[in-house]
């Protein structure tokens, strides 16, 4: 990630620390924009043939656990939290609160991705993983299975970039523990914070697409 | 906060049911409510905002585009 | 001079009403298109010669910038493409509404063929026989990857997709033959998917489709495959049966369980073959099981071209719904 | 002389980790310089096998396959490997900072990556293409792609989408540069028409290409798991992948062709003496092409079986981007009015990309115009429309910057006799090679064919005998460029007595950019008047 601390107060391609913080969090929303564009076309994709095939997607969905995903839900949310109070604390120079929340995010994407894993899991057991083990008994297998690939293509490039952000956080606790960030200098924190929002956004949006589709049919 | 938090995920896993508008609204509000205050929108500059709604915006673009296609196909 | 252009030509034949309608078109816009592209190349040449390093040409000048001028040239450019949009538009939809006296002929597309039949039974390959003066509707699909159908001479093109019909016509206006290309990437053999259209006097298209003695009609075929598969067992004369019934089906509109209304055409059939249950006629349940792995795409045509040969017994009959 | 002692970018360290590692925004930009021309001989020896097989209709040269695997692999090559780096990566790199007062891009280790992606990247796409071949096409239509073809689809994608990351990094220094890093003084409508080029190409980088990233991936998915995303016959629609595809590659043209009008917007100005005519409409054309870019694309889908509708709207659409190219193109003839022209090379460059990109736009109101597209789309006539935007614009304008800014990047100065002559030549063999293709393609030629009728045969060879002059052409330019390095004379810091921050600096231009912070007074293009009927010349 946009990551430029370094013993000096500034890189030496900006004015001051202020420039080069705008700079740090200007292109972090610059490549959340490009994030929006990179789901946006998975999203697209489900909603188009979601919109070709509504019965076979509705109950294909019945396979879904909506316990387990709104679990992750509120996960996520909860990770969102941690993360503010993470930013909060690295603004105002409390380091070992900085640590907490942030060792509390790892803590809550880690949940987040071992109970994805538990749900993947069941999918083999079920045989619902198109291209490995696909038998489908419901009506439509063969849309049927487009549901399921964008579920593991959607969920599967989410978890991935939740690994990353688990990745980035690790390594932030790591370096707040040994105080290089302050109230002067935080834009790390602050940009990999806007990161984990976005993936959380994401989810807010899949969560509903794909889980809670037969709910009302 | 938290408590905002937690009224929207049951508030919206109770509303679910109804229909897909319903769900993708709130799910759309839930991810302005994280963006506007989480992701500090609210305190930001006008350039993050147009960066932010750019992004949403061309991703609008792609998705009515692409619509216009397959929503008037059949006609032929 | 005469055989050498004939070898060497620099403008294509025209052989379909289609063909003069886009000639026309073309050529306003080369008229278009050399008068802009004059205007700019004079003033480059103009201005740079008068105003080169050294010359004496005056260089007072009253504004730097020309808010007139600027709305001016971009007005102009705006007013033209709106013209030239609403032409060609026009002409574009009407490529895609075949008149109801049209022939239609079925064309299935695969790696490097063309495979083209008759509702008189005819088949042909990489060569396509018709009238003149008669509209054409070719009614295509694919048998594995997207090929496009494009008869330079008729100024028509239109890509064929696998699992799906696409639908192009013409009007032969001149007797000939003529190129057929594969206009879509295909594959290796994709410069050799190519083939020639005869555009002949109807007499000669009679004589050529009585010409084929043993040939069976498609709805003949089409009737014995409706048999051979079972349908009938389902899909009876009267709607008694456990499925609709087809007769008069073709073309009129019918109405699905989920409450929405489809044109029965040859989409609307082939769909419901390899996917029966995606549009279940309302009051049916979904029984049928696919047909996809059974049928081919050329049978499918033959099914198609029998069910519109299914004429309604009685207009009674059709309006019951169980 | 004095650059003897004083220190530039260039002598700043040496050795290969002294350039391998560096993070400075200029010697990255040689980095590129080197790779992509490397690249640009790669798919240009493709294209001369090509031209060489049409020579005749029959097929003696190659195989069906092999030619199929040629126009892929030059596509493939030229697209991603050259035309959309081109500009942006080196003189976009060399002279955003510059030509903004910075001393580097806002993320400098981030510039260096995104060349390591683009090279390691490449290198993987030029490996699997040479070692399985790939016969798709560098549009990769599904189900061919996904479930037909047998070449190394999978890896030459995967090499797309390191080399997407690239563009994107790319950008994204370009876009926060822009936006943070101006000298004091330099206010939006004081920057150059190049810097208001590479933000406006920036932006369709970083919305564009993630959509072709994950649909690559996406076709990866389908053909390594062999399920239906884009094959029908798995219930998957090949349509949506075109849209998906298009939505990058139609804004992709105007990434390969918007900044070589922000080049061509200095170029005229220098040449003439002066501002730019409608500093504002250009800027806003700029704009306005970079959004309308992206409402367009379904017009490579006349005859894909898309709605009829939809056709309509994308067609009615598609005029509206060529107004801000026409008011481009009247912009640049009339700020040549008035003006005080002295004919350097760069300035020939772009006069043939105001010619070339005149005749190629004209061209897209007939790809535009919905039942002419019916007849020429697939034909040579898209063929020889889209070189003439990207040969013709594109390449004419990132050669004229490369000569314009040479001296500044290298601090010396090439043989101008040479320059003239061989920028001649291109456009000579430019127009042979591709002016007859329009005439083939209104003749019903399909493009992608290695065989074809024999009436086609005349117009055929004449597009080889040109392509081979086109050839020789760009060998010219690569032979005294080098030389110059080392015999070419000193250049100064402004060769051209330009205005612009970039000549404000040492040629070439120290570590930092700038001794001192510059102050920016006054707007782009602030070239003293031109003294009246004496005809004096007002140069500074």
């Amino acid at each position: 990630m946009v990551d430029h601390s370094s013993a000096a107060p500034h890189a030496h391609q900006f004015d001051d620390i202020q420039q080069q913080h705008e700079a740090d969090s200007l292109g972090m929303w610059v490549f959340l924009t490009t994030e929006i564009l990179f789901f946006g076309a998975l999203f697209l994709s489900y909603g188009i043939y979601r919109h070709a095939y509504p019965e076979a997607f509705a109950a294909a969905s019945h396979f879904m656990d909506v316990i387990l995903g709104g679990i992750n839900t509120a996960v996520l949310l909860g990770s969102s939290l941690t993360v503010v109070l993470a930013v909060h604390a690295a603004q105002h120079g409390e380091r070992k609160r900085l640590v907490m929340f942030l060792i509390f995010t790892i803590i809550l994407g880690l949940a987040f991705l071992s109970i994805k894993g538990v749900e993947y899991s069941h999918k083999f057991a079920e045989h619902l993983v198109p291209g490995v083990d696909f038998q489908y008994k419901g009506p439509q297998p063969g849309h049927a299975e487009i549901y399921f690939i964008l579920y593991f293509v959607m969920t599967g490039i989410h978890a991935l970039h939740l690994l990353i952000g688990v990745g980035i956080m690790t390594v932030l606790a790591f370096r707040a523990s040994k105080n290089r960030f302050g109230p002067d200098y935080f834009a790390p924190i602050e940009v990999s914070g806007l990161y984990w929002h976005f993936v959380d956004i994401v989810w807010i949006f899949l969560y509903p697409m794909l889980y809670l589709i037969h709910v009302y049919h | 906060m938290a408590l905002l938090v937690l009224t929207i995920s049951v508030a919206y896993i109770d509303l679910g049911p109804y229909n897909v508008i319903i769900a993708l609204v709130i799910a759309a509000i839930k991810a302005s409510l994280v963006a506007y205050f989480f992701m500090h929108i609210r305190t930001s500059s006008r350039l993050t905002w147009t960066v932010a709604i750019g992004g949403f915006f061309w991703l609008f673009i792609l998705f009515s585009l692409t619509f216009s296609d397959f929503l008037s196909r059949p006609i032929y | 001079m005469i055989p050498l252009l004939s070898s060497f030509p620099l403008f294509p034949v025209e052989a379909s009403q289609q063909a003069r309608q886009v000639d026309t078109l073309y050529i306003a816009l080369v008229i278009i298109a050399t008068f802009f592209t004059a205007i700019i190349f004079i003033s480059l040449a103009f201005f740079a010669v008068r105003y080169r390093k050294g010359s004496k040409a005056s260089r007072v000048l009253l504004h730097p910038e020309n808010l007139k001028l600027e709305i001016t040239w971009t007005a102009i450019p705006l007013v033209i493409s709106a013209g030239i949009f609403l032409w060609s538009a026009k002409l574009y939809f009407d490529e895609h509404v075949p008149p109801a006296n049209s022939i239609e002929i079925y064309v299935v597309a695969k790696q490097w063929m063309w495979k083209i039949e008759h509702p008189q039974g005819n088949r042909e390959i990489n060569e396509l026989h018709i009238p003149v003066g008669i509209p054409v509707k070719l009614i295509m699909t694919s048998q594995d990857v997207i090929h496009s159908f494009y008869v330079p001479a008729f100024r028509v093109k239109q890509d064929v997709l696998p699992d799906r019909y696409t639908t192009e016509w013409f009007l032969p206006t001149k007797i000939g033959e003529y190129h057929l290309f594969c206009a879509e990437y295909c594959g290796t053999g994709h410069a050799s998917m190519r083939g020639t259209v005869y555009v002949m006097d109807p007499s000669d298209y009679q004589q050529w489709l009585a010409g084929k003695t043993h040939e069976v009609p498609m709805a003949t075929t089409g009737e014995e495959l409706f048999q051979h598969f079972a349908c009938n067992t389902c899909h009876q004369e009267n709607d008694m049966g456990r499925g609709p019934s087809l007769y008069g089906i073709y073309g009129s509109t019918v109405h699905l369980n989920d409450g929405s209304t489809v044109i029965a055409d040859q989409s609307y059939i082939r769909n419901s073959i390899d996917d029966p249950g995606g549009q279940v006629v309302a009051g049916y349940r979904p029984i049928m099981p696919t047909f996809k792995q059974q049928v081919s795409p050329d049978q499918v045509d033959q099914l198609i071209e029998y069910i519109k040969s299914l004429r309604p017994p009685e207009k009674v009959a059709k309006g019951m719904k169980q | 002389m004095n650059t003897e002692q004083t220190v530039d970018y260039l002598n700043a360290g040496y050795g290969p980790k002294s350039w391998l590692l560096t993070t400075d925004h200029k010697r990255i930009a040689i980095l590129y310089l080197i790779s992509i021309t490397f690249f640009f001989f790669v798919g240009g020896f493709f294209a001369l096998i090509m031209r060489l097989e049409l020579l005749t209709p029959q097929a003696d040269v190659v195989s069906a396959h092999t030619y199929n695997e040629l126009f892929s692999m030059h596509g493939i090559t030229m697209i991603f490997f050259f035309l959309v780096p081109s500009i942006p990566a080196v003189l976009g790199n060399f002279l955003v900072p510059l030509m903004i007062g910075a001393r580097d891009l806002a993320f400098p280790r981030l510039n260096l990556l995104s060349w390591y992606l683009y090279i390691f990247g490449g290198i993987f796409t030029l490996v699997a293409m040479l070692t399985g071949g790939i016969d798709t096409g560098w549009t990769f239509y599904t189900p061919f792609s996904s479930a037909y073809s047998t070449t190394n689809v999978i890896p030459v994608v995967t090499g797309i989408f390191i080399l997407g990351f690239s563009s994107i990094l790319t950008g994204l220094n370009f876009i926060v540069t822009i936006h943070k890093m101006r000298a004091p003084g330099l206010t939006w409508f004081r920057l150059p028409l190049f810097i208001w080029a590479q933000y406006a190409t920036s932006v369709i980088i970083v919305l564009a290409t993630p959509v072709l990233a994950i649909t690559l991936a996406l076709l990866g998915v389908e053909r390594i798991f062999r399920v239906g995303i884009f094959d029908p016959a798995l219930g998957g629609d090949p349509l949506l992948f075109q849209h998906l595809f298009w939505f990058y590659s139609h804004p992709a043209v105007y990434i390969m062709v918007l900044p070589s009008m922000g080049v061509v917007s200095e170029l005229v100005t220098c040449f003439s003496r002066k501002r730019i005519f409608g500093y504002y409409f250009m800027a806003g054309a700029i704009m306005a092409i970079a959004a309308l870019g992206f409402l367009v694309w379904g017009h490579h889908m006349f005859v894909s079986g898309q709605s009829v509708y939809a056709g309509m709207v994308f067609s009615a659409l598609s005029y509206f981007v060529a107004v801000p190219s026409a008011v481009k193109v009247f912009n640049w003839t009339a700020t040549l009015y008035k003006g005080n022209i002295s004919f350097h090379t760069p300035l020939l460059y772009a006069f043939g990309f105001i010619g070339l990109f005149t005749i190629g736009g004209l061209t897209g109101l007939f790809l535009a115009a919905l039942a002419v597209d019916v007849h020429v789309t697939d034909t040579y006539f898209v063929v020889a429309h889209f070189h003439y935007i990207m040969v013709g614009g594109a390449v004419m304008g990132y050669l004229g910057g490369i000569h314009y800014w040479w001296p500044k990047i290298t601090g010396r100065m090439y043989n101008e006799g040479w320059a003239k002559f061989s920028a001649l030549i291109l456009f000579v063999g430019f127009n042979l090679t591709f002016f007859p293709q329009f005439i083939l393609g209104y003749l019903g030629m399909p493009r992608r064919y290695h065989v074809y009728p024999p009436e086609f045969q005349v117009l055929n060879v004449l597009s080889t005998a040109g392509a081979t002059i086109l050839g020789v052409g760009y060998l010219i330019p690569f032979t005294y460029l080098i030389w110059s390095l080392r015999k070419g004379k000193q250049a100064g810091p402004n060769p051209w007595n330009a205005t612009g921050l970039e000549w404000k600096t040492p040629s070439p231009p120290p570590p930092h950019n700038f001794d001192k912070v510059p102050i920016v007074t006054e707007g782009a293009y602030a070239y003293p008047p031109i003294l009246t009927t004496e005809g004096t010349h007002g140069g500074s």
